[in-house]
């Protein structure tokens, strides 16, 4: 059964120097305000896992939390490149950061086989590419079948998966719809969760397009309203896409990223409700 | 009425897409292009964006694959291992839309790093997103690139996404199920690959355009179709919808090359 | 784009002598009304396909429809055997009956396999029963990065798959909800698709818990109200579940099922709406 | 109160199941204990049915996994395939409701085919069904049914779901992740396995019963544990719930042997 607490007890609990660490939300509802705890709680070493690292990972990475990073396509989406990604694979600056990165169906398939409990998937991928050769976790397979060679990607198992979420029952039942991503692959991946939340009501409404994540698979169920921003919560907030326009200038030097943290992120207490 | 390179080339993209083809449509021009056509001569073309939405009829041009409105006017919405795994993979699809960092004279798309080695890359780019396994499934593949001896190169340094790598059965003998990059468009004019070789020739030129120019503008010795098209330029109608949608995106720099998004 | 006909049309178009079918529901709208036009229809040589062949199967294979049976449970849910398909792998009668078992975790990803056009899927099954041994499309596979043996079943591709849904639109795109089942699978899988709805509308109203198959991932619908019968369809109809407890009596004997088929299915002419 | 044979099995079986357990429930015999034990000490048991039902909370007993209130009552319906694999096959479950047409004094599960050779059996059953997997991955399974030399054989004619197979390693041998068969609840008491040989001993006895004649009804020389339970008849409560539920059914005959449905 899922606990409801506050978004900082849900990361001082599931979250631990060294973890793997899977923030998703494809493009919507991704989890801003629990990247920023993490920045908050000043986690180190964590090997970052995402598909799209996005703007949250670009301040989680630039703040010094992670080691490593595990992804697909590493850009600001429609607006240019991440900066902060950028110096710390480039320059180690704040820390070195090692990538590794795949595919989007390679990195949506091992999501999948970690929540179906198998090491590994397969697909058509990769043959040809320099992928391969730069990457962990992709090896040919033969079907025992026809003898046709196709591709094995590694599961990914984090040892913490976080998304947002439209909404959770007092039970923790979790519920959230829109572009669903691969959040529910992410969640039955990891060993602990924790879903921050734009409401919690009563009861939940069911939803067309809906997915629902039964209290007993969720660890953390945490109310942070707004807590995706600058992403979005479809039927709560609208994407904010001056914000990502604007991320361009404000990480593009690290005195500008470090001050914008220090205002944005730091300058508030570790808030249960609140919003960076 | 005037117009800009971007323009012709993004008019000669939607220009390709027939009514009730289905399109993997990847961010930036992709996208325009595809929702020109879908609000000039196909308008029962089917947009599918990597985010999941299906048959999705946005009014406005999304600035991520991710936006609400995607979602909100889309036949099916569905996870991401299913869009990749279920809709691309088996070939459903008819056209993928990709840009490019790099493209070579095979066609074969580089957006992952640019100079010096992987390691150490000159330029370190976004990353394949979806279009590695796009460019394998789709049964064809356009894609749409500003035309530079930068970008058009005789080999990518990094080939993240396969044209036809190296000739004409590379693609069988890795098991890629669709036909490849049929088409490069670009800001001069249109590339196709020769039937016998697979390597990019051109084949279509703008209004006032000039082939020593495009030669010029391409990493290696371009050859010329032997029946090179005139292309038409934008109508009104075409430049006028294009510019009513473009003004519907928020102030932004150019899309990062090579997104597949 | 899916075509919207008749069932006799679509049946008449789509499944010829010898064809692989698989008329999927998972208890919940099954494809009876579809069954039957196969009878009508005399198809002959038919494979069939189907987790749970159930009471649509036992009369399709009691009227010597088929000449081999691909399944994971044969019986008559909560009631007790299937005569007409015991009768013909028993005593051949009318024809012999090939059988193909498998467990419905191996069904299910065979038609995972075929939905995602690839030949073959993994899961831990079979391991130590008997089944993989007794059965076609089974092999062990060893995973390239743990060196675990897992176990690869073999993609199904049915020529066509039939399934029962809810609504359609006049463009012909479907909208099913309740127990979804394994229908998107099954249909994705086969090279044709028919869906029988119990009604076409003007638009689909959004459904919690909705599958939307697009109008052009679907060959034919066919509007065959109450088409699901002795099945159901949620929000139009509820389970017949004293039919099913009928059945055993009506298929008990092969003069007594005759008498059934001839009143009930054959004394039909070949219906657009009507069922049988 | 008098009452059944079947009704105190039924009872024992409910009174395994702890509040909050997720329950992977079979049709018959296990959908009735569990949903009596829904309605008794364990009003947050998950129940969970092949059909896709996820924590359904159905208030009249189904006849088939797929009735319409499982459904509707649910807190998610997903897809057969999701269920099986994101759902019972990691191990999420913590216990697995099984029938059986025979089983073995290793727990195997046979529920494909009696006498004769597979080709040619005397009794053909309903084949595996989601029993197999339920086997494998339920962190424990519950087998139900009722006992006699035919069902209850020293070696099953077919091995359709793995309990221990030959003995203690087994399982491990094989893969399979839970922790098998650890209760067998019979019309007549209940067998475990000895923790030694994983053989199924008599561990529980009903009231007025007698070890001999659970002897006799059983295939194997049945060993009895040193510290054999007395189990308690069922109470009122119990027995006005069961019958209750019961109540809410079409007449049938009783569910196929080994339905793991």
């Amino acid at each position: 059964m899922a606990e409801i607490v506050s978004l900082a007890e849900a990361i001082t609990a599931n979250v631990h120097d060294g973890d793997i660490v899977a923030m998703e939300g494809f493009t919507h509802l991704i989890p801003h305000a629990a990247g920023h705890e993490l920045i908050r709680q000043r986690r180190r070493d964590l090997t970052l896992v995402r598909m799209t690292p996005d703007v949250i990972y670009d301040q989680v990475i630039g703040a010094g939390c992670a080691r490593k990073l595990i992804f697909s396509w590493a850009g600001n989406p429609g607006v240019g490149s991440l900066h902060r990604f950028r110096d710390a694979v480039e320059n180690g600056w704040p820390v070195p950061l090692e990538i590794e990165e795949h595919s989007h169906a390679g990195m949506a398939n091992r999501y999948l086989a970690g929540a179906s409990g198998l090491p590994f998937a397969i697909l058509r991928g990769y043959r040809g590419t320099d992928l391969a050769t730069h990457t962990a976790g992709v090896a040919d397979i033969v079907c025992p079948f026809t003898g046709e060679t196709l591709t094995a990607v590694a599961a990914i198992r984090p040892d913490v998966a976080v998304i947002h979420a439209q909404q959770a029952d007092r039970l923790g039942n979790v519920q959230y719809w829109g572009i669903t991503g691969v959040q529910k692959e992410a969640v039955l991946a990891a060993t602990r969760s924790i879903v921050t939340v734009e409401e919690v009501v009563d009861v939940l409404d069911p939803r067309p397009g809906a997915v629902v994540l039964p209290s007993w698979a969720v660890t953390h169920v945490a109310l942070v309203p707004g807590g995706a921003h600058p992403s979005y919560a479809l039927d709560y907030s609208v994407r904010d896409n001056d914000f990502y326009v604007a991320w361009d200038a404000i990480s593009r030097d690290r005195a500008g990223f470090l001050a914008w943290i220090d205002e944005h992120v730091l300058a508030e207490d570790s808030p249960a409700g609140s919003v960076s | 009425m005037t117009y800009t390179a971007d323009e012709m080339m993004t008019v000669t993209a939607a220009r390709v897409l027939r009514d009730r083809m289905t399109c993997f449509v990847g961010i930036g021009l992709p996208s325009e292009a595809a929702n020109l056509a879908r609000y000039t001569h196909a308008p029962n073309l089917v947009l599918i964006y990597e985010s999941g939405t299906i048959g999705t009829k946005p009014d406005a041009l999304p600035l991520s694959i991710g936006d609400g409105i995607l979602a909100q006017t889309a036949d099916s919405v569905v996870s991401v291992p299913e869009i990749f795994n279920y809709w691309l993979q088996p070939g459903r699809i008819d056209v993928g839309f990709l840009g490019a960092g790099q493209l070579d004279r095979f066609g074969n798309i580089n957006t992952t790093v640019i100079g010096g080695d992987y390691e150490n890359p000159k330029v370190r780019l976004p990353g394949a997103g979806g279009a590695p396994e796009i460019a394998a499934a789709c049964r064809e593949v356009i894609v749409v690139l500003r035309q530079s001896p930068r970008t058009f190169v005789d080999r990518v340094d990094f080939i993240t996404s396969v044209g036809f790598l190296d000739g004409p059965d590379a693609r069988a003998r890795l098991g890629l199920t669709g036909a490849g990059p049929q088409r490069v468009i670009t800001d001069l004019g249109v590339l196709r690959p020769d039937p016998a070789t697979c390597e990019l020739v051109l084949t279509g030129i703008y209004p006032g355009g000039s082939v020593a120019e495009i030669k010029s503008r391409t990493g290696w010795d371009l050859q010329v179709s032997a029946d090179l098209e005139q292309i038409q330029p934008p109508t009104e109608d075409e430049l006028t919808v294009l510019r009513r949608l473009v003004a519907t995106m928020p102030a932004r720099k150019p899309a990062p090359t090579g997104a597949a998004r």
